[in-house]
């Protein structure tokens, strides 16, 4: 404790989490709505002077209003890693906190309790900051669960739902074997190096073993978490059932602590072995194209996007495949290339997604459902939020001039750097990753076109009475919206700041190919399209006026009641592309053809069930409770048996006691 | 003298009183008097401000300081609950068990103190026998034919058990033939001293009869059904009871002949006989969670999985030793607002069966939150103290020389977690197709109280890990000769 | 103002320009070789012109979607352009991987074609977008297989660079180049919707794939869809002729011929394919795509391993 | 001496795995109860104290007279039929005990080269509790399966004066005390099974299953 009220900026930042904690004291408000308000209030204030608190530390600002770099007997340590995940953590948690306001509404119009809910995403909040800067391993794993834990809690608002305690049960059961794997990782580390800090995990090569182990059980665990392909099954379970704010939360933000543990494990064990580069870029290019493909066969526009983090995790993996393999041959122009794209991606997947989320769940208030195939015509409705929707799936597809395609652009380039680097078989197989990730992006073009056009453009499917929005949604959404286009259009600080990063916590030989990259060249050009299309805007306006324009009604051969029911639908949309893959989709259609003279109504319905769900994980868990059902040993009603026992289970032991030697 | 009258005579006095003073009240505050003087004095014992000094046969080590401290906090709340739990009994035919109730749980106190404080073998069985005897009246507390059932099956299978344990204390005094213990009395302490020279077959022997034994009273698998079925039948508080304390107490006489043998060649075998029954009861728990349908039975059988995950840790020694030791402590009192919030739920709902008890977080939630949060605090989630029990007993096992069984434990851990979740969650949301017009509002009762304080003494324990506790198991881990 | 600038500038408003007449001379070229005489060869012009001064008609249930689509997409199209390397000449926007950002801002310009056309509410559009859809994202492995396949030889992530990376003096390396050309020539037919994928003559929507997505389309927005279509064909068009500059000369004339020489050989290909084939069937479209990809694949791994 | 008392007791064991009656069983108890009284006064013959002989007494008391009084009248009242249902036939039972007695004899005879023990005491005493517990485990009747856990007893009191342990005559009489109450509380609990049962056998206690 010594020195620390020495510092203001170690002051400030406890005053921080003091008023996040503060907060919590609010939601015992008797009143739901007063609950909601202050608490959720006091919160923001905590949230927003943290991220201001966090801006002023050394990575960013350099204010002495920063604190310093170990706090508490170093159980909280601020490196650039863990401040950048708090910036991270920070910035997405202040607009989603923002729509609480306004989501929490509705269930207090349907007297649904919610101030467990409130309780729980503070506590959720605090502990997901506490993760990324906690530097002792029974603290971190402390955090950890309770984020998880209150993270279920939220969940499950809506409890009485089926599919809800379903989903949630998923997630449930998914953190708890998380924290299995942990435990044996952090008991590895801590024999390795007779330390619980984990500041003071410092592996290398010759540990041999220990090492691989290390490594894989942080991957397999953290990976759960995150979301990579085998073990991404709880997350279209969890994601669509949550409340939204909480869906935005966990999908922008909690599986990103276990994108911050595989990294943090790296800075344990690093230069890692070669094959642990290509098994984190082999699972994460998986993860990216089945991840987007499942997406696209959806009709629930939550799941479609929980399959879209397990795709952006994908990526963020991809990147740091690529810093793995640069951190194995000693590039260090690699690592900067692939970590820095993952840290950027890791940025800007919250910033869209959270965005995409609030979006959805703004329109599946209004709308009461969460199938897409019922929505339509939403932008005539609510133009904004169906801007500020298009501006998120146009970040997310990673098209330019948006900020997903910055990311995608450094990790791409780390493909060539590598391939530029190491000779030999490298190109080839960099090609083929290269090609995977613009496959990626083109199902991302398919999925997000798909999306904005069923639920915002056509004519409605279904009536809308009466689309409601408040401030708080275009508050929250334009928040992320402006993220979105300032990333995009001025990556150059950014860039700086992942630099610093790479450069201050990841103790790797300094490299400025990042920094270097024409970041201001492609600032020139996003802004010339700009001008490009202001400037027809102008000649657009112009023709107009000399040549006149009108509305009229669309073709149709001619047809004149056109109905919403005869637009093309998202599962025709997708048809094409599903069909494909439909086998690892388990992508089923059904057609209700009729061969009667008189056709009568037709029917096509397609659905995807999830592989690893359906075919690994449920199939053994049936297996497993079949195999158990039929163990009858302990079924016995009947005391006799229970004598028995005594007499066998003793013969057993005493043939033991004679057979020992 | 006095601390022997607090622990063993008073209670024992009560007990002869109560059954003649019929007012309910009385006995409540005569036997609530009785536990409060006897946490004191174990808390004062054990926290070093009281040098107790106890007649022959009697005596107090590290261990049973322990363990007496933790009989005595599980005792004193299980009472405090005691007389609003009477008030209201589930079962209209409880009534006639009502007038015995005091008179037995003073009983049962006397006598668990007696086996906890006891330094001898002889002084232990007949203790733990008489234990066994004042609950098995308690569980035939609501006088119906599943409480009767469970009544005669566990006392029964315990009786035949415990008789088995008599012949392991015999074939201990065979082990000591040709020693200079020879015709000595059973003194644990003589025999951890001159445990180098006991005859290694006999105490194998022993060590079998006297672990299998008391597996019917610990609820070792394949020996647990008496105790489970017995569990699930009592009512709360004294379902409360056994969990809590009346296993540690069987398994401190497991312990205490670990004692003998730890020092002996015959070590790893007891090891290996203390793994294979912990793996066992793990293994039956993972098995019941998939098909149970009852929610008491299924905190049996998490009592059975508890139990073997602290046989496993003193099987498997080292850090995981000490683990199981505060793992010993940590559980009997989740055991406790798990049973106590479980018997609220029963209260309401009239029913043990899972599929009966539909959305009680609406209708009860106070029970429904507590039930919850006990359920995560035995499932090992922090910041309750098992997550930090089971930490230890986890590491202890990686770096122990069966580190592959930490896998399979995980394993099993994992699916009873998994099933006791989806049980319970299906309880606390699941709708049932008939409302009940407007469920009364769940009042404050002192169980509720009582949960609180348990779960925060459980987090407190946990988070500020008194010195004195890690000081006494560093102690007990000194007397077993584990090198941590 | 610097010499690079005014050539990227001029090759810029060279591809611009005459882009509309490459189409017409394709169509010029494939209406002999059916025997008619066929439209002028400035046809293109005309129809722009003629596009340019009609009324716009939007239909009744589009957004801002369908008004603004027409404009990104031109814009989108002439920055691709602008990195394209005409000759020699250093292209205008020229960076250390510039071709994923000419991968991608097409993609842009397809992103919200699509949406402008499922904009109209009219399941024509719909079913059109479906497969332009589908069929781009297959189309786009083919682009990253064969220019990064020569990038990765060479080492260069700008397509300026990689183009001058080739140098058609190894009997091997020329092959590969020329197996290149056949894919990127297969690309172009589909992202341009020429034949086998689309017909772009077709009178029955529902076999077109481009065309229906313009359907709803006239006066100013169809001129800009209409130009950035005709601009996209001579994009593809050039980053094919680029293939076969000797870029070590660094000669006005030789560039200008091999220029004129393989743009109406491509001319030529393209009429000749939509005068003897047919279209594909649309289910059958993917596997073409594929094969075009399996091209890619094999003609690197061959040249690799022969290396 | 004691090797003759422990032959009686191991034909006591013959009989009982052979008889169907449950009168036999009460008569099985008694005369073990002798056998034990005896074999605990037999030292006394040399040596006698008044000190000594209250163990003897009380087991006389208890395992002769009270025991089996109790368990008489417990048949009487509850009505239980005098013929006991066995779950396999007497020639598989016998054989079975004969197997097990011959087996343990020699293991005790194996044991008693290597460790110094009365191998006729101590065979016998385990065999007993071997006995007792196969009638519990294949006997029906409820009241049988208490007679089986009274039979293990005397065979663990048998094999305790085989191993010369020397309890506390305090925890002695507290070991007698604890049998006693078991099979008092055996029997206030037959007399409830009697009454919400239909019968008191143990296949009527099924119902607690998961």
């Amino acid at each position: 404790m010594n020195g620390f009220f020495s510092n203001t900026g170690n002051i400030l930042f406890a005053a921080v989490f003091a008023i996040q904690f503060l907060a919590i004291v609010f939601t015992g408000l008797k009143n739901d709505r007063r609950a909601l308000y202050y608490s959720n209030f006091v919160l923001l204030i905590g949230l927003v002077s943290g991220l201001f608190v966090t801006l002023s530390s050394k990575l960013f600002f350099a204010l002495p209003t920063g604190p310093q770099n170990s706090l508490l007997n170093n159980w909280i340590r601020l490196d650039g890693l863990s401040f950048y995940f708090l910036f991270v953590i920070q910035l997405a948690a202040i607009p989603t906190t923002l729509y609480n306001f306004s989501y929490l509404r509705h269930y207090m119009e349907k007297k649904i309790g919610i101030k467990n809910f409130i309780l729980f995403y503070i506590l959720t909040i605090i502990s997901t900051q506490v993760i990324v800067i906690a530097n002792q391993a029974v603290f971190f794993l402390v955090c950890w669960e309770v984020m998880s834990i209150s993270a279920y809690f939220c969940m499950i608002l809506e409890k009485e739902k089926e599919e809800v305690q379903k989903g949630s049960f998923y997630y449930f059961a998914a953190s708890h074997v998380v924290v299995f794997i942990l435990y044996i990782f952090f008991f590895l580390l801590h024999h390795q190096t007779g330390s619980w800090f984990l500041s003071d995990y410092h592996l290398s090569f010759e540990d041999g073993a220990v090492i691989s182990t290390i490594f894989i059980l942080s991957f397999i665990g953290f990976g759960i978490k995150a979301g990579f392909m085998p073990f991404h099954f709880w997350l279209p379970q969890a994601h669509p059932v949550a409340p939204t704010v909480m869906s935005a939360f966990l999908s922008g933000v909690i599986i990103k602590t276990g994108i911050y543990g595989i990294i943090r494990t790296f800075l344990f064990i690093k230069p890692v072995p070669e094959w642990s580069g290509w098994l984190v870029l082999i699972v994460s290019m998986i993860s990216a194209v089945f991840g987007v493909w499942y997406a696209l066969a959806q009709h629930d526009i939550k799941k479609l996007l929980a399959y879209h983090s397990v795709e952006n995790i994908g990526i963020i993996g991809i990147g740091i495949g690529i810093g793995f393999i640069g951190s194995a041959n000693n590039l260090p122009a690699v690592e900067f290339l692939g970590f820095g794209g993952a840290l950027l991606h890791t940025l800007n997947h919250a910033i869209f997604k959270s965005l995409l989320f609030i979006g959805s769940g703004i329109v599946c208030q209004n709308l009461d459902t969460r199938n897409i195939e019922l929505m339509g015509g939403l932008v005539h409705r609510a133009g904004y939020i169906a801007l500020f929707f298009l501006i998120g799936s146009v970040a997310i597809s990673g098209i330019p001039p948006l900020n997903g395609f910055i990311s995608e652009f450094v990790i791409f380039t780390g493909f060539f750097s590598i391939a530029g680097e190491l000779k030999n078989y490298y190109p080839i197989l960099m090609l083929i990753m290269v090609v995977g990730l613009a496959f990626v992006g083109g199902l991302a073009v398919a999925c997000f076109t798909k999306v904005n056009a069923i639920i915002f453009l056509g004519s409605e499917r279904k009536e809308v009475k009466h689309f409601h929005t408040t401030i708080y949604d275009y508050l929250s959404l334009g928040i992320f919206a402006a993220l979105c286009i300032a990333i995009g259009f001025y990556p150059a600080p950014f860039v700086e700041i992942v630099q610093r990063v790479i450069a201050a916590s990841f103790n790797i030989q300094p490299s400025s190919t990042l920094i270097n990259m024409d970041w201001f060249y492609l600032s020139a050009i996003f802004g010339s399209i700009v001008l490009g299309i202001a400037a027809l805007l102008l000649v657009k306006l112009w023709h107009h006026k000399k040549y006149g324009s009108r509305v009229s009604g669309a073709w149709a051969c001619g047809y004149e009641n056109l109905s919403p029911r005869m637009q093309y639908t998202a599962s025709s949309f997708a048809d094409e592309i599903n069909t494909i893959s439909g086998s690892i989709l388990l992508y089923n259609k059904e057609i209700d053809k009729s061969e009667k003279p008189f056709p009568t109504p037709l029917k096509f319905e397609s659905h995807s069930r999830d592989f690893v769900d359906r075919k690994l994980a449920m199939p053994a868990y049936g297996f497993l409770k079949s195999f158990i059902s039929k163990i009858g040993i302990f079924n016995q009603t009947d005391i006799r048996y229970y004598i028995a026992f005594i007499l066998i289970i003793i013969t057993i032991y005493s043939l033991i006691a004679f057979l020992w030697t | 003298m006095i601390e022997f009258l607090v622990f063993i005579g008073l209670p024992l006095l009560l007990a002869v009183f109560c059954y003649f003073m019929q007012d309910m009240i009385v006995q409540f505050g005569l036997t609530l008097l009785a536990a409060f003087s006897h946490i004191c004095l174990s808390a004062l014992v054990f926290f070093g401000f009281y040098e107790a000094n106890l007649p022959v046969f009697f005596g107090l080590d590290a261990l049973s300081k322990l363990f007496l401290l933790i009989l005595s906090n599980v005792y004193f709340w299980v009472t405090l609950v005691s007389y609003s739990y009477l008030k209201k009994p589930v079962m209209p035919k409880a009534e006639e068990g009502k007038k015995f109730y005091f008179m037995l749980l003073n009983f049962y106190l006397a006598s668990n103190s007696a086996a906890i404080l006891s330094s001898h073998f002889g002084m232990y069985w007949v203790a733990a026998e008489a234990t066994t005897l004042s609950v098995a009246p308690l569980i035939y507390f609501y006088r119906n034919e599943e409480a009767l059932e469970a009544m005669w099956k566990y006392l029964f299978l315990v009786s035949v058990g415990i008789a088995f344990a008599f012949i392991g204390i015999l074939l201990l005094t065979l082990s000591a033939e040709g020693t200079p213990l020879e015709g000595r009395q059973l003194f644990f302490a003589d025999f951890v001293k001159n445990a180098g020279v006991l005859n290694p077959i006999w105490l194998k022997a022993s060590f079998i009869f006297i672990f299998v034994g008391l597996s019917t009273k610990i609820g070792i698998a394949p020996m647990h059904s008496g105790d489970v079925d017995a569990t699930s039948n009592a009512p709360a508080p004294i379902a409360a009871l056994m969990s809590g304390s009346l296993r540690i107490t069987a398994l401190l006489g497991v312990m205490r002949i670990l004692q003998i043998i730890s020092g002996t060649s015959c070590y790893e075998f007891a090891r290996v006989i203390l793994i294979t029954g912990a793996l066992l009861s793990i293994f039956a728990a993972f098995v019941s969670m998939f098909r149970i349908n009852n929610y008491k039975r299924m905190l049996a059988y998490s009592s059975v999985e508890h139990l073997g995950i602290i046989t496993l840790g003193l099987g498997v020694g080292g850090l995981a030793f000490a683990g199981a030791l505060f793992h010993a402590v940590y559980n009997s009192i989740a055991k406790v607002v798990l049973f106590l919030t479980a018997g609220n739920i029963h209260r309401r709902y009239k029913s043990r069966q899972v599929d009966h008890v539909k959305s009680a977080l609406t209708s009860m939630p106070k029970t429904s939150w507590l039930f919850m949060l006990a359920f995560l605090a035995i499932s090992g989630i922090p910041p309750f103290g098992i997550f930090f029990s089971e930490l230890k007993i986890f590491e202890g096992m990686l770096f122990s020389d069966v580190p592959a069984l930490l896998v399979l434990l995980m394993f099993f851990l994992l699916f009873i977690f998994i099933n006791m979740g989806r049980i319970i969650f299906s309880m606390l949301y699941k709708k049932g197709s008939d409302e009940p017009a407007l469920p009364e509002p769940e009042r404050w009762e002192s169980n509720h109280a009582v949960a609180i304080i348990l779960l925060i003494i459980l987090t407190a324990i946990a988070v500020f890990s008194p010195d004195v506790l890690y000081q006494n198991i560093i102690d007990i881990t000194k007397d077993f000769g584990i090198r941590l | 103002m610097d010499i690079e600038i005014i050539q990227g500038i001029i090759s810029l408003l060279l591809l611009i320009l005459l882009a509309p007449l490459f189409s017409g001379v394709v169509n010029k070229l494939k209406a002999k070789m059916t025997g008619r005489i066929g439209a002028p060869v400035l046809q293109p012009y005309y129809e722009l012109k003629r596009l340019f001064r009609k009324e716009t008609i939007n239909a009744s249930n589009s957004s801002f979607i369908s008004r603004f689509s027409p404009i990104l997409n031109f814009v989108a199209v002439i920055i691709a352009a602008a990195m394209l390397p005409v000759g020699f000449w250093k292209p205008l926007i020229s960076f250390n991987g510039d071709i994923i950002l000419f991968a991608y801002i097409l993609g842009l310009a397809r992103f919200f074609q699509i949406l402008a056309a499922m904009d109209i509410g009219s399941s024509f559009e719909g079913m059109g977008a479906a497969r332009e859809v589908t069929f781009a994202l297959f189309a786009e492995p083919i682009f990253f297989f064969t220019i990064g396949s020569i990038a990765f030889v060479s080492g260069a992530a700008s397509l300026y660079e990689i183009y001058h990376s080739i140098h058609l003096d190894n009997i091997s390396y020329m092959v590969f180049v020329v197996i290149c050309s056949i894919s990127i020539f297969m690309l172009a037919v589909t992202e341009c919707s020429r034949m086998p994928v689309d017909d772009p003559n077709t009178h029955l929507e529902l076999t077109m794939i481009h065309e229906v997505m313009i359907l709803d389309n006239s006066g100013f927005d169809l001129f800009l869809y209409q130009y950035s279509g005709y601009i996209k064909l001579f994009i593809y068009t050039v980053l094919e002729i680029s293939f076969f500059n000797p870029f070590g000369k660094e000669s006005y004339l030789v560039y200008a011929g091999i220029f004129i020489v393989i743009a109406f050989a491509l001319a030529f290909l393209l009429g000749m394919a939509e005068t003897i084939t047919s279209r594909y069937r649309m289910k059958n479209i993917p596997q073409y795509l594929l094969f075009a990809t399996a091209i890619g694949i094999l003609n690197l791994l061959i040249f690799t391993f022969t290396q | 001496m004691e090797n003759v008392l422990s032959i009686l007791f191991c034909l006591s064991l013959f009989y009982v795995s052979l008889t169907l009656r449950v009168k036999g069983y009460i008569a099985v108890l008694r005369s073990q109860g002798i056998i034990l009284a005896i074999l605990l006064l037999y030292p006394f013959i040399y040596d006698f104290s008044v000190y000594g002989v209250i163990i003897p007494l009380t087991i006389l008391i208890i395992k002769v007279f009270f025991i089996p009084r109790y368990i008489n009248k417990i048949i009487l009242d509850l009505d239980i039929k005098r013929q006991v249902e066995p779950t396999i036939q007497q020639m598989t039972f016998l054989p079975l005990v004969i197997a097990s007695m011959i087996l343990i004899f020699l293991a005790t005879h194996i044991i008693s080269l290597i460790t110094k023990i009365d191998v006729i005491p101590f065979a016998s005493g385990f065999s007993a509790i071997v006995v007792g517990i196969y009638i519990m485990i294949f006997r029906k009747k409820l009241i049988v399966h208490v007679v089986g856990f009274l039979i293990m007893e005397n065979g663990i009191f048998l094999f305790g004066t085989a191993v010369a342990s020397e309890l506390p005559m305090m925890i002695e009489l507290g070991v007698l005390l604890d049998v006693f109450v078991v099979v008092f509380l055996m029997g206030i609990a037959l007399n409830k099974i009697r009454s919400s049962f239909e019968g008191i056998e143990v296949t009527q206690l099924g119902r607690l299953k998961d």
